[in-house]
């Protein structure tokens, strides 16, 4: 798989100034339930804030995605709280969250400010957990995705998302609360995937978004303590691509709504791996630490290897590479 | 079959380096705070590609990177960081990009110096760099060590690698007319950083070492306490262990003047939005903490 | 986590004229129910045949584990077979077996001349396949392995491991057909682990083994064509080895049985960090195909650490780094 | 940013290889089957630290590899292979050893070479190996070639580093007087392999290469049976592309001699125990068909 592309002399000055998907003649766009977006490029929550709007041009993104917001504030796990080690980065935040007014007063307006649609990710620790918090967030997010998946926060239990009857439950129960998009972030570590899916889709779900860092348990050398607060953390980046690729394609093949897909993409190429296995958009998440344009950058390159190739679109693109 | 690293020694060191470490962090406990609103506004960050001006080895242990960033060497407050996004080498790849204190600016050239220790993968990955080579680095970024308004006088404690968070601020001393004395300390005087800088800048080294016995802590506290017996320090700076950071507080309790520690902790992202510099503060549980990219590195110190 | 460590000079030589394991002082022995191996190092299944001992005095490890077995003869899968990426291996051989009697009469003497106790693997694609293969295979094992986990079949189907109740029923029917210790296989794509574990246990299995590849799926660069013929693969290697780690943690836990840690092991240091965080043994597989000394050279360091820290065995190498 | 691989000429280039690689399967459909029991023992085979005599580039496109290591230079067969460990590099890892012909053998100097063209991670890798380095190799592996009793005349056919796979006969018709003539099929003049070795083992060399179009498969058929017009050669040894390997068979047909071909599979053992590298030879489903590295990597080949 292709290395990471480094940007050539005067970087910063050409990506500026390059705004490509301005006047741009591919259409990109990608429709989750009946919310539309510009391209299929957003960032993975928890890897994106408004501060991210101070280095990149957010505007050019699909959509952006919030951290994760529970029902009341949480404070968050001790320190390590992340470490890269050579299989990847690992993290157990454990999603410290101000709850649903906090982010309501103090959070959304400035990821309103950025512009492209803003997609809110809720979390909870039980099924019945998601609708209030979706009730008490109202008609702020374009669209809601729910966190049934986060790994870090009970050591060693199951995921709600591990579990179909558990997200058919969450999800009816917030299709009654809101007509705005509802996405379902699955977890890596479920006996099936396309259950997972299926019982996302029959409860009502726009979306599948496949899927959320692997839990793993990082050690540091010699002392093998824990190189991490929690123990256990989510193991992110390009070395969980060709597992969650698996995902994906099981996910696409299983349902009829939009995947969403999510692990481990860098780079344009990476994102058309993951569409070639039937994904209709795409999540980034590690890769903008290291290259905070990172998400601009795929969103371009995708709009110039649809120029390139005179084609309408991402579809297209792949049927003309699978012709060969 | 390699040697596999010996057992007594090796668990020795380790243990040593664990005590250390446990030391430290039981030294910080309680002792930090998030300063009050800061005086001006921050520099905005950018990412840019800086060039490697020059990468050589200093000071027996240590690198020192020099890279042509106009746009940062221009803006960037003393105690500031950067992120720099290490490159890919020979197939490694860093995923994470490595929190590094500006060291030195030198706005009229464009340039910064960053000093680091080869310590794991990410620094290793980073030594292979080489000048002409550009770096993708985003800064400044944090918030840095401020004189309160009068500063006449300042101390600065660096231990180790930690001498480069104050750097930043003997260079704005001695802009300002403030007198600065920088104390670094070592384990050898071939490993200490900041003699050659204090003589450019015109502010006093005293370098002391743990082969010495300078650096215990008693013998540096009584140190100090001579050093300054004509009059305190209106501020004391300190940054590189958390030992240090108590004993500046507590002097800086007897002197009756504020102390500002600058930390490290693991961090993704630099700007506040991974959550994963969580400061070693304490506050209510339910809410989070300050984080050490945004509201920090540098924070209040006071026993 | 430390480099895999490379031979010195003359290394041949050094390797075969040391046989510290055979006047060691150190007991690594281990116990599988009634079955006592003389250290915890053993192969992976699959990783593994006779025609090791052409190469390495495979009579220094605790046992040989066969590949897996399946009742009736089977073919396995269409090239490529397996393949090398950046997180690592990924195989899809489709377990080719010559069935039960074929077995019987044409390897497993070959694994019974190597010396060691001979732990067979055995598959099946349903719950109740197990118990006739092992039937079959009658004493001829001095363990069964039921590999409930193999992800290379079906290439969508959800693996029997990941269901407790399927193990249990699978385990149960095996329990009634022998006396021989078994050991379940358990795969990393489960909703819980420690329930799979505990089902185990429960239906009287001697022990677990955690856990298999990682189902994967490998692209090629620019044609985005599946890298393996089967598609989806099994991703092995050092790049599971975290994600491993937290479910040999999580089911040591669970289970009062052995836990026998099988993922990215490829030094004493890596075995190790299975046993720090709860394991009885290891399992070697992808780290032979590079070094086939590697299992040996792990058992003689394992025995060397514990010489030089004048302990009597691992546990007590372990506790000595806790307790710094 | 990195100018992406662009559209129309990559994908052009991609389409040639991809046609040509499904060719070339389709080619050998049907035409292999393993032979009958071997002449003699093979040598056992030994993993062992070879010492990196040289490498150098070769031939415009690939990398010589001069190893010393006696116990495979003392035993391996004619077309043999080892397989290498390819040794970290800058953090890179490689896992699976890779397999590769053993081109030389010089039992006398202990030596042995290996060419190999950089193709993807693994070879690379290989690439920064230096003399002097250390390699863990594994080897002589797997099933040769074999001359039927009585050979006086051979015809070893190469396509690129395919002709590796055929020195080894070369080399053992010139010890046993058997007549060797060796075609070497390529891209261009500048990147065949075997000329010098030809002239050193006294063989006859007939490059033949696309860009002369002497490659091509009706102009290579007419070129060999001109050549063997007199009388055929007693045995047709043939590596390097499905297509040649379906000329050498249709050649042996009509002239009636056996032809033996040399497969590539991706392989991890090299020793036949993880069942990676099924042969594309037909067999009955229920039953698993045979290995290249034990089975092979040299099959019968018959149209
Ligand atoms: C604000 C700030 C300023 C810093 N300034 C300097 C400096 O001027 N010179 C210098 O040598 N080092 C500095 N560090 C530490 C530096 O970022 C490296 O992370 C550290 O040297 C460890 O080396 P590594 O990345 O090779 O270790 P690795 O083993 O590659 O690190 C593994 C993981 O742990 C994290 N990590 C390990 N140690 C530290 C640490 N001490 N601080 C933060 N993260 C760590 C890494 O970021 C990475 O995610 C600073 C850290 C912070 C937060
Ligand atoms: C018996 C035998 C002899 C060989 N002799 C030579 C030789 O003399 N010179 C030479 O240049 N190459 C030879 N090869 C191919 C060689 O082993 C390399 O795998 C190939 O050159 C691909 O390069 P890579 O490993 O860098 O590719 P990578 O992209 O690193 O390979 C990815 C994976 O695919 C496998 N793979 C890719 N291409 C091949 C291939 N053609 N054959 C087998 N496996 C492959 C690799 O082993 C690895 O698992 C031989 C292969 C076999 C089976
Ligand atoms: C620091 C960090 C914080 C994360 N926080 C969240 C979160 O709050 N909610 C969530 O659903 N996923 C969270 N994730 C998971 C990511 O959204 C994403 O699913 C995962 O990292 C895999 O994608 P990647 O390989 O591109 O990083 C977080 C990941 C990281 C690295
Ligand atoms: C080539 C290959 C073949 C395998 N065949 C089997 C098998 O037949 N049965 C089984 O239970 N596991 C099989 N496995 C999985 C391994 O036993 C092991 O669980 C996995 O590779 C993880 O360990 P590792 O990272 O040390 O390789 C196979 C793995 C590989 C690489
Ligand atoms: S490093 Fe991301 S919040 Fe501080
Ligand atoms: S390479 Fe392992 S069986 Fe052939």
């Amino acid at each position: 798989m292709s290395e990471t592309p480094r940007p050539t002399t005067d970087a910063r000055r050409t990506f500026f100034a390059a705004r490509p998907t301005a006047g741009a003649t591919v259409d990109l766009g990608v429709s989750i339930g009946g919310l539309r977006l510009l391209n299929p490029v957003m960032p993975a929550s928890g890897c994106f804030g408004p501060a991210l709007g101070r280095l990149i041009p957010v505007d050019e993104l699909g959509a952006v995605v919030t951290k994760t917001v529970f029902g009341v504030p949480r404070g968050g796990n001790p320190a390590h709280r992340l470490t890269e080690i050579r299989a990847g980065m690992v993290n157990s935040v454990g999603i410290p969250s101000r709850g649903a007014a906090g982010y309501l007063a103090e959070l959304h307006p400035h990821y309103r400010a950025l512009g492209p649609p803003v997609i809110i990710s809720v979390g909870a620790h039980r099924p019945n957990g998601y609708a209030p918090v979706v009730r008490d967030l109202g008609a702020a997010g374009d669209a809601y995705e729910l966190n049934v998946s986060c790994p870090n926060l009970d050591r060693d239990g199951t995921d709600i998302g591990s579990d179909p009857d558990a997200i058919e439950s969450a999800v009816a129960a917030v299709r009654l609360e809101t007509d705005k998009p509802i996405i379902v972030k699955l977890p890596v570590l479920a006996s099936s995937i396309a259950e997972c899916a299926q019982a996302a889709q029959a409860a009502g779900a726009d979306a599948v978004c496949v899927a959320n860092s692997i839990p793993a348990l990082p050690l540091e050398a010699y002392t093998r303590a824990p190189a991490i607060g929690n123990v256990i953390g989510g193991l992110s980046g390009p070395s969980i691509r060709p597992i969650v690729l698996r995902l994906v394609w099981l996910a696409a093949r299983s349902v009829d709504i939009p995947v969403i897909a999510c692990g481990g993409i860098e780079t344009a190429d990476d994102a058309l791996d993951y569409f070639s296995v039937g994904a209709s958009a795409v999540q980034v998440g590690t890769a903008s630490f290291a290259r905070p344009f990172a998400m601009v950058e795929i969103v371009r390159t995708l709009q110039q290897r649809c120029t390139d190739d005179r084609v309408a679109g991402i579809r297209d693109l792949i049927d003309l590479w699978r012709a060969q | 079959m390699k040697t596999p690293p010996t057992a007594a020694e090796t668990r020795a060191a380790l243990a040593r380096q664990a005590a250390f470490a446990a030391a430290d962090a039981a030294a910080l406990d309680g002792l930090l705070s998030v300063r009050p609103p800061e005086a001006g506004p921050r520099p905005e960050p950018v990412w840019d590609e800086a060039t490697v001006v020059s990468h050589e080895v200093v000071r027996e242990r240590y690198r020192r990177l020099t890279l042509s960033c106009g746009t940062i060497a221009a803006t960037a407050l003393a105690g500031q960081f950067l992120m720099i996004t290490v490159p890919p080498h020979g197939g490694e790849r860093i995923l994470l990009p490595r929190p590094m204190a500006i060291h030195r600016r030198n706005p009229l050239r464009g340039t910064i110096e960053v000093i680091y220790g080869v310590a794991g993968r990410g620094t290793t990955a980073l030594a292979a760099v080489t000048p002409g080579q550009r770096l993708l680095v985003t800064g400044p970024l944090g918030r840095g060590f401020e004189f309160p308004a009068g500063t006449r006088r300042a101390l600065m404690i660096g231990r180790g690698v930690g001498v480069c968070a104050v750097m930043g601020s003997v260079e704005d001393a001695e802009a300002r007319g403030i007198r600065a004395t920088l104390v670094a300390s070592g384990r050898t005087r071939g490993s200490l950083i900041g003699a050659a800088e204090c003589a450019e800048l015109g502010a006093r080294f005293i370098p002391v070492t743990d082969e010495e016995g300078s650096a215990d802590l008693p013998a540096l506290g009584a140190l100090l306490r001579s050093e300054f017996a004509a009059g305190p320090p209106d501020v004391v700076f300190v940054c590189g262990a958390g030992v240090l950071t108590r004993l500046a507080a507590e002097l800086g309790a007897e002197w009756g003047v504020p102390v500002q520690a600058s930390l490290e902790a693991h961090m993704a992202c630099g700007l506040g939005y991974c959550h994963g510099c969580a400061a070693p503060v304490r506050t209510d549980p339910a809410v989070e903490g300050p984080l050490v990219c945004v509201d920090g590195p540098v924070f209040d110190a006071a026993v």
